[in-house]
């Protein structure tokens, strides 16, 4: 049978009927910010710590701090959720499970990239085994802190928030360039000497 | 199960081929690490129906060379990135560090310093092992115990956030003493907050410790006995949950606990459910060592007098008003002569082992740490081993793995 | 049609509008699809706020401050409507796309034949209702099976497994259980259960409190509960059979164990809650619309939230069991339960007290 | 430096109490699992670390080892160093058929250092991912530079 090569199920071809049907309700403005309302109080983080910054995550989601009142709430697979908070550090292991990650969640997406670390490196920055968020996937929100406290997250979503209600996309895929994965001490020399 | 192909591959193979195909019954899961129950690592189990046959953890997804980047920096900036790597227990890795790093200069801490640290330790035991605690909730199915574990935290964090001043990362430990003193009024509010502790235990033990599905989930599950753990170098709560007598603040004592009277909680079963009750007798000795701290705690500098000799006189000043260690310019240009050094310390999750070399030089020679999660790796390789899937996140969340500390 | 025609042209209009009126009125308004969807939105917010305030917190709230996010449900829905729909490349298309209906529509077909007042034996055929919804509540994890079938991933292969040996052995439970209430009040049509139970003044619970027990256990093992939440069990095969579900399909799936709960919980309160007690219509007002099936139904509905949201709370408390304990459960000391219940029963039978 | 010397069932030590450390020296691969054996037989029964020094032509391989039941031995934390040349991948003896705790350490030496433990059972990176081009970060030789680093998709 097959799936995503030709699409076609048995009553039509459901892959466009469905796509032009959606395309046509995103058209209607008041559809529109129906949707972007519903976005706003159901962003369902997936579960994918990818460091120590998730110590925070958890206690943000915990009593004191409780986001889930802000409909945030932590869930395991990535099908079925829409945010990717990326807490802390990502490895160059870790870095192709992120893409991966949010390569599987459906649109609309949304990043928060979480910590000094995510955003440039923070105090691992000059390490031989880590990646800058910003170049794995597209960033929406950008985090600062080290690591952040919970009520910096709570305002992270609140700002995701305001950016969905004001119609604004999600961050445009960015181009993942297939430059050497793990540079040695042979690339670094030929990059230092650039 | 899957594709046609495999249909297909397999159509014309005879019966007993068919019977004698492995696949049929093996089945390779990778968990992780997107997975709820996986953390920040892969594991790779193999499967003969429900029971896992093999164990293979994939780690190094949080590895973000600290040794490495440690010893291409200053000595005081290496506290920091050991704190990082250690996030539910900052304290003790500062601590540990520190006191490799005195033994090297060959500093020695005031009395008050070390009842200061001692006392923040404590409290960072109370809240790793609650971390703990938590975490073993959701990996049980039970999002209760989560909640309320990090409920509980809260107030302890406000505690040590009043001494120190930040919420997780204190770097609260300098060589010599430590950063700040105690605030007016802390004793009555640390006793309130321990009074809270001590009743919030006895709520934990209703819904969660003698809950009867968590008993029939833990007791007689993952099973270490003494003598595995002493092969297999398990450390910390889960080498005393399998009857092993020792605890690295008696067998190499550093701080003030060698004046404190306190007990090194032991059980002998070694299963789930031991390691369980292990960290909830730590808790409560973690409780009474803080009393002790409270009630006997000398007076004095918290800085010693190599280091407050080496202030400038604003410093000083700041010192004798405010009970607090602005930052010497010394930190900043330490070379220890040459030299070696060892320290370990009993952190929430086990012994944390430093291995410092100097050799005249602003930024250590070599910077070896060992940290406890990564002594407890053979639970995944060895305990794992012959017991059900849905054993696995019990036995993970026993162990209170924590991948970050880990892969350092 | 023939009949449909002869019937038109043998009745009247109004008599005609009261034939048709009450099955479109039982299958789509009460207790069909509409209370359906509105009891699905209120009982996920129940779950969530519950447990939250177990937890010492508050839950879903901003989404409507002032009404304490009732609607949050709403707004998860929405966003689920509108998510992109991913089919993924391993996955068998049409098992993949028509399982999550099948499922839906298997999981509403027992609200038909349980019966929540006297007018719906005028509507339906109620001599065999009890014996109708039972293999009809068994019928649909056979497709929570082809969900993972279909899905090509090995997390939901796992899950369906234990979602096929978890319904086998509870199987035997729930039809002892079933059957030792069809014993006590002598008739395999629900109304007639009532009729005995408001008859004598005794719950069904108070009769033969080991089957209600038996099928309350059953319920929250059917329902994937807590503490049988096994299938679905987050921390060790993510999301069981739904694992590769996106979009409305997962709504769907995830929404599926609330129609169970419902249709379980209004089985419930007909067998052992006393059904619409205490209001007994009279002869006259039980074959009118309102008398007859609204306001009985309303008594039932209100004692089958009352036992979900005791089900639901039970999120707050318990852990979840491993699959073999619940297994080893399932056939030994239910069935033992199940044949006490049973015994019970025919003991009280016999000896006449009832 | 107060360096004194303390014997422990034959085997002298070089101690330095002020910074815990209790220094045996072996001289070859042979001398190294004679002294392992030894050690184990008086009561060291776990490994704390393993791991290695970049001495620019050599490189000195260290295993910390401890004890758990012996109260004796449990305050200390005795170190084996065995110094070998340094080459691409150094070729030295495990220790792991004398105490089990060494495996993942011993990993991670192998990969951080290129110091290969011949009879080691499970020989592999443990950390790095598989495809990490780059020899042995921990040796000196290894820069550390931020470089514009992307990852492949």
């Amino acid at each position: 049978m097959g799936g995503g090569a030709d699409g076609v199920a048995y009553f039509g071809n459901l892959e466009t009927v469905s796509k032009k049907a959606v395309s046509f309700l995103k058209k209607q403005g008041y559809v529109k910010s129906m949707i972007n309302w519903g976005d706003k109080f159901s962003l369902w983080p997936v579960h994918l710590m990818t460091s120590c910054c998730g110590t925070e995550f958890a206690a943000a989601s915990g009593p004191r701090f409780d986001l889930e009142r802000l409909g945030f709430l932590p869930f395991g697979g990535p099908r079925q959720t829409n945010l990717i908070v990326i807490e802390g550090t990502t490895t160059l292991k870790m870095a192709r499970s992120v893409r991966i990650v949010w390569e599987q969640m459906p649109a609309p997406k949304w990043v928060i990239a979480m910590g000094a670390c995510a955003m440039d490196g923070g105090i691992f920055y000059d390490s031989y085994n880590t990646v800058p968020a910003k170049d794995i996937v597209p960033i929406d929100i950008f985090l600062a802190g080290c690591p952040p406290r919970p009520e910096a997250l709570a305002r992270a979503v609140v700002m995701l928030q305001e950016s969905i209600v004001k119609n604004r996309p999600p961050a445009a895929d960015i181009q993942v360039t297939a430059a050497p994965a793990t540079p040695g001490p042979k690339d670094v020399v030929e990059a230092v000497s650039k | 199960m899957s594709a046609p192909q495999d249909r297909t591959a397999t159509a014309n193979l005879t019966y007993d081929e068919l019977a004698g195909l492995k696949a049929d019954r093996e089945l390779v899961l990778l968990i992780g690490p997107a997975h709820p129950g996986s953390g920040h690592m892969k594991i790779k189990v193999w499967m003969d129906g429900d029971i896992i046959q093999r164990v293979d953890p994939d780690i190094g997804f949080v590895h973000r060379t600290t040794e490495k980047l440690s010893e291409n920096r200053l000595y005081i900036k290496a506290i920091p990135i050991v704190e990082r790597v250690m996030l539910p227990d900052t304290i003790n890795a500062n601590l540990a560090y520190v006191i490799a790093l005195e033994r090297l200069l060959g500093i020695e801490p005031t009395p008050r310093a070390q009842y200061l640290r001692t006392l923040t330790s404590e409290i960072n035991r109370i809240t790793s092992h609650l971390y703990g605690i938590g975490l073993y909730g959701i990996f049980l199915g039970s999002s209760t115990v989560y909640m309320w574990a990090f409920a509980d935290r809260e107030p302890l964090i406000d505690l040590i956030e009043e001494i120190s001043g930040a919420r997780i990362t204190y770097s609260y430990i300098i060589p010599g003493g430590v950063r700040w003193d105690l605030p007016a009024g802390f004793k009555e509010r640390a006793e309130t907050v321990l009074q809270y502790m001590e009743a919030r235990l006895k709520d934990y033990g209703k819904i969660w410790v003698r809950n009867p599905v968590v008993m029939d989930r833990t007791e007689g599950v993952g099973v270490v006995s003494k003598s595995d753990a002493i092969r297999l170098g398990i450390t910390g709560p889960n080498l005393r949950a399998s009857g092993v007598d020792y605890d690295t603040r008696r067998a190499k004592p550093y701080a003030a606990y060698p004046n404190l009277d306190f007990e090194v909680p032991t059980f002998s079963e070694g299963d789930c459910y031991a390691r369980l009750l292990q960290r909830v007798e730590e808790i409560e000795q973690s409780i009474r060592i803080i009393r002790q701290v409270l009630k006997d705690i000398p007076d004095g500098r918290i800085i010693s007098d190599d280091i407050y000799s080496k202030m400038n006189p604003l410093q000083k000043r700041m010192y004798e008003m405010k009970h607090r260690v602005m930052f010497p310019a010394y930190m900043a240009s330490m070379r220890p002569a040459a030299g070696r050094s060892t320290a370990s310390v009993e952190a929430g999750r086990g012994e944390i082992f430093f291995y410092l070399v100097s050799n005249g030089d602003k930024v250590p020679f070599r910077f070896r740490w060992v940290t406890p999660s990564f002594l407890n790796l053979p639970f995944f390789t060895h305990v794992m081993v012959g017991q059900h899937l849905a054993d696995l996140p019990a036995i993970y969340g026993s162990s209170d793995y924590f991948p970050p500390e880990a892969d350092r | 049609m023939i009949q449909i025609l002869s019937l038109l042209m043998s009745v009247s209009l109004v008599s005609f509008i009261e034939y048709i009126l009450p099955p479109i009125l039982y299958i789509i308004v009460f207790p069909g699809l509409i209370v359906v969807l509105l009891m699905l939105f209120f009982m996920i917010w129940l779950e969530r706020k519950v447990a939250a305030k177990t937890q010492l917190r508050f839950g879903p709230l901003y989404v409507s401050k002032r009404f304490g996010g009732v609607i949050q449900t709403v707004a998860d829905l929405i966003r689920f409507s509108f998510q992109e729909f991913i089919i993924p490349a391993g996955a068998d298309v049409f098992a993949y796309i028509q399982a999550p209906g099948l499922l839906m529509a298997f999981g509403l077909l027992p609200l038909i034949f349980i019966p929540v007042g006297p007018y719906y034996a005028n509507i339906f055929p109620a001599n065999y209702s009890l014996l109708i919804v039972v293999p009809l509540i068994i019928i649909t994890p056979i497709y929570v099976i082809l969900l993972g079938w279909a899905s090509d991933n090995k997390f939901s292969f796992v899950g369906s497994m234990r979602e096929a040996f978890l319904v086998i052995s509870y199987e035997i439970p729930l039809i002892l259980s079933i059957l030792s209430m069809i014993l006590l009040y002598g008739s395999v049509n629900a109304i007639n259960g009532v009729s005995f139970q408001i008859g004598r003044g005794i719950p069904g619970i108070v009769l033969n409190p080991i089957a209600a027990f038996l099928f309350l256990v059953v319920m929250i093992r059917t329902t994937g509960r807590f503490p049988f939440e096994i299938s679905e069990a987050e921390s060790e095969v993510v999301m069981g059979p739904y694992t590769e579900y996106s979009a409305l399909f997962f709504g769907i799936g995830m929404s599926l164990p609330y129609i169970e709960l419902y249709s379980f919980s209004l089985l419930f309160s007909v067998l052992f809650l006393g059904g619409w007690w205490p209001i007994v219509p009279s002869a006259a007002a039980a074959s009118g619309v309102v008398g007859g099936l609204l306001l009985p139904g309303l008594v039932v509905f209100i004692k089958a939230l009352i036992v979900m949201a005791f089900l639901v709370f039970l999120r707050a408390v318990y852990p979840r069991y491993r699959i073999d304990q619940a297994i080893t459960v399932g056939w030994d000391q239910a069935v033992y339960l199940g044949f006490a219940a049973v015994a019970l029963s025919m003991a009280l039978v016999w000896s006449g007290l009832v | 430096m107060t360096a004194a010397s303390r014997v422990i069932t034959g085997i002298t030590f070089t101690t330095d109490e002020a910074k815990g450390i209790f220094e045996v020296e072996a001289s070859d691969g042979a001398h190294l699992l004679d002294l392992a054996t030894r050690l184990k037989a008086a009561g060291f029964d776990h490994c704390l670390s393993v791991t290695a020094e970049d001495l620019g032509d050599r490189l000195a391989v260290l295993w910390h080892i401890s004890s758990y039941t012996n109260r004796e031995l449990s305050g200390m934390n005795a170190q084996i160093r065995l110094v070998v040349s340094k080459s691409d991948n150094v070729e030295v003896p495990t220790l792991t058929g004398i105490w089990e705790s060494a495996n993942f350490l011993e990993r991670e030496t192998y990969e951080m250092f290129g110091v290969v433990f011949k009879g080691h059972p499970d020989m592999r990176r443990l950390l790095l991912p598989d495809d990490f081009t780059g020899k042995w970060p921990m040796r000196k030789d290894f820069p550390l530079k931020k470089t514009p680093w992307r990852v492949q998709k």
